[in-house]
Formats: C-alpha cells, structure tokens, sequence
C-alpha cells in the first residue's frame, strides 16, 4: 500500500485513510500531514497560488522518497498526493500519511517525506497577492537545512 | 532510426521566459554538457541570462550535474529550485 | 479550537478536522496522529483490549498538555480524543490533531503531545490474548525516554 | 458542615484487588501521607503490598508526591504507571 498521486482534484482525508489501513491490523500508528493554502503571507492578503509540476518526474520522485522512508523506517503503508493547478486560501495542497507498527517510525517518516518533498520534488508555485503581479516563490534555505539534517 | 536530437523542457520562470513549454535541438557538436547548452539557450533567450546560476537541470527526469554529456534522444529539464509541498 | 474529549465511541476524522481548521486560513499545516489497536503483539493474536480512565482528572491532563504545547509552538487548533471501553483489532483507539501556519510546529507539537499523554494522562490499558487470562499492560521505559526528551 | 473524611479511588488493577472503585475514609491521624495512607491500605488488602512500590497517588486530581499530608475533604487516587495513548 504505497502510492503517489499529482492532480487537480480534492482529496479527502478518510477515504485516503481507509484506502491505506483498511484489513491491515499490523499497522498501530497513522501519521498525516495535510498543507493548505494560507491566506495571507507577508502581511499581504494572498488572493491564490498556482502549483506547475514535471509530470512523470514528479510521480517518480515522489515514489523514489517513498523508497527511502522504507529503507529507513518499518512501513506499512505510505501515500503522497500532491494537488496542481489554481488553488485559494483554505485549499488542500499536499498529503502524506504513513502507516507503521508504532508512532516514533509513523512520526518521523512523515515529517521526513515532508522535508524532501519540498526540497527534491519538481513542484513550483506561482502566488498571486492583492494589488500586485504574480511571483514565482523563491525557495527557502530553512527547506534545505530540514531537508539536510536526515542526512546525518 | 534513432532520434538525433534532444528534447528540451522549461517549467516554471525559466519556461515564461523562453515563451515555449518545450523544443527539440539537434546537439550541435557530440558531448555538449547541460552547462554549454545552457550557455547556448543564454544566447537564445537573453532574459535567462541573469539567473542562470540558479537553473538546475534534469536529464531523463534525473537531476544530472550540469558538467554530465547529452547524447541524442535525451529528455533535458531546466528549471528553478523546487518549490512545492 | 483547542478542545480534549474522552469517549466510549469512535471518531471520524474528516469530522474532526473540519471543526479545528474550518474558516481559519492562518493554519497551512496539519497533523494528525491516530493510534489503532494491532491485532499481534509478541507473537500471541491480541483479541482486544479494554481503556480504563479516571474521569475528570483525565480531562484536565490532556487539557493541561495542550496548554502546554501552546507554549511551546504557535498553533491555530488542537485536539486529542481518547476512546475508553473494550476495543477490537483495527478499532480507532486515539487522535491527536495539531494546526499551525507551518509544518514543523504541527508535526513537534503532535509528537509532544502523544509521547506525554503516553506518560501523563490517566488511562489504562487491559489486554486479552488468544488462550490466556487478561492482563494489564505495563509501563515501558521507552515511554518515559521518550517523554523526558522533551524537557531538554 | 465541612467532611471530615477523605474520598479514595482505586483504578486498573489497584482496583481489582480492592474490589471495589472507591471508599470514604476518616483520616485516622491529622496530617496523614499518602505514603502513611497506602501502608494502612495495604494491611486492609494484603493483595497491594507485593506492587505498593509502584503505585502513584493523585490528590484532588493531580499526581502528587507520597509525602505529601492529607486533608479533610481530598479526593485521592491510587493507581498503576498509565499505559494510555
């Protein structure tokens, strides 16, 4: 039960979840991370963010982080989806969840795919705030310091 | 018949700038590094010029060192740091 | 949106984040943890298990663990449900959900408030396995260890 | 009229070999302990005193050290390490 997904559509976290853990009494601990659209950043009101991908590489990064949580941590199950197009404040962007025996192995696996995702897979967003033309995001140096520190 | 180009793509910025999603280039000497095809799309699109110190580059959907040799029929990415999630 | 709950029945996810992260667009991250019961544990078939709890004092410790996790991290929304009575392998057994602008605070603060609820809250857990008498868990170690890391 | 006994709990397996989930008390000395309260509990139920060492006491729902005194009126709770979560 590990799978990746990019697309438009909505995902909903319980059918997810079922999909993931349903008939799987081994699995003890659920981690999800869910990233929405914030409405506002830098003190300006956020009016939407467009998220472009590398389709086919995107899927096989996200599926090649999935094999690195498995060679580190006990899984028993994993999902990446990570939404493109428009998006406006309060929508879903990105879900991970992981599934393991136990909750340190769910917890760190999940924050670990988190941190690599920002940093590895080929996503972009474009924002567009109030009363100014729309900007490519910079990338973020804390995103390479998280994703560093699982290199050690 | 093997292909005797390679196929560009331009995601993000890089892409708004080139005006094009994407092209295919007949390698013009055997060997071109990403980096001398860089230099070489510079002189196609002067507006990359200024940031290409931060394009990075992706062969067959890889991120590649940009001093690796293209060979024909090579799917070659350049685009900004990644910035999803 | 902070809110703590023990009860006898299940929980439904969706439910639950809907109520903490509705209408609130200052939240970009969300974590959840849910913890289930497994249906082995040291070889023998767990058959179920049973959650005792001391009512009122269980309340107020998980109330005072988010109280304290408020002081540790910037969250918009958090909850912990715990589920007390007899559970059967794959039951739903406890949630912990965190919302912040960004994904660090979200995931730290969900990891802290389970590893104390571990160590602080008053529940108990009763075991049954396959062919012999039921009996009550023990405290581990591991559980304190992990409790006492955050007190660096 | 303010109560001169103190109200025990008893939870997880103190409970079972109690009997019973609680019981009122009238404090048999002024300023008696917890630590004091368990050693006179575990002569009302020997099954206790083989795990007395592990107990926790919470008092008026907040654990609490074994030393402290009791008062008139305190709800007190002995119970196992939890294993919640």
């Amino acid at each position: 039960m590990f799978e990746v997904r990019v697309q438009q559509a909505d995902f909903d976290i319980n059918a997810e979840l079922a999909s993931l853990s349903r008939d799987n009494p081994a699995i003890g601990a659920i981690v999800t991370f869910t990233g929405k659209v914030r409405s506002s950043d830098k003190d300006r009101p956020l009016i939407a963010m467009t998220l472009e991908h590398y389709p086919g590489m995107a899927e096989s990064q996200m599926a090649a982080l999935i094999e690195e949580a498995r060679q580190r941590w006990p899984l028993e199950a994993a999902r990446i989806i990570h939404r493109t197009g428009r998006l406006t404040p309060e929508a879903q962007i990105v879900f991970v969840a992981t599934c393991s025996a136990h909750r340190h192995a769910a917890f760190e696996a999940a924050e670990f795919l988190m941190d690599w995702l920002k940093t590895k897979a080929p996503f972009w967003k474009k924002e567009e705030y109030e009363g100014a033309e729309a900007q490519w995001v910079e990338a973020r140096d804390a995103d390479d310091l998280a994703t560093a520190r699982w290199d050690a | 018949m093997p292909r005797d180009d390679i196929h560009i793509l331009y995601f993000a910025w890089v892409r708004e700038i080139t005006g094009v999603d994407g092209e295919r280039l007949v390698l013009p000497v055997s060997g071109l590094t990403g980096a001398a095809l860089l230099t070489h799309l510079t002189e196609k699109y002067p507006g990359l010029k200024a940031r290409a110190d931060r394009l990075l580059i992706a062969i067959n959907q890889t991120q590649s060192d940009p001093e690796t040799p293209l060979k024909p029929g090579d799917e070659v990415a350049l685009f900004p740091p990644v910035t999803g999630g």
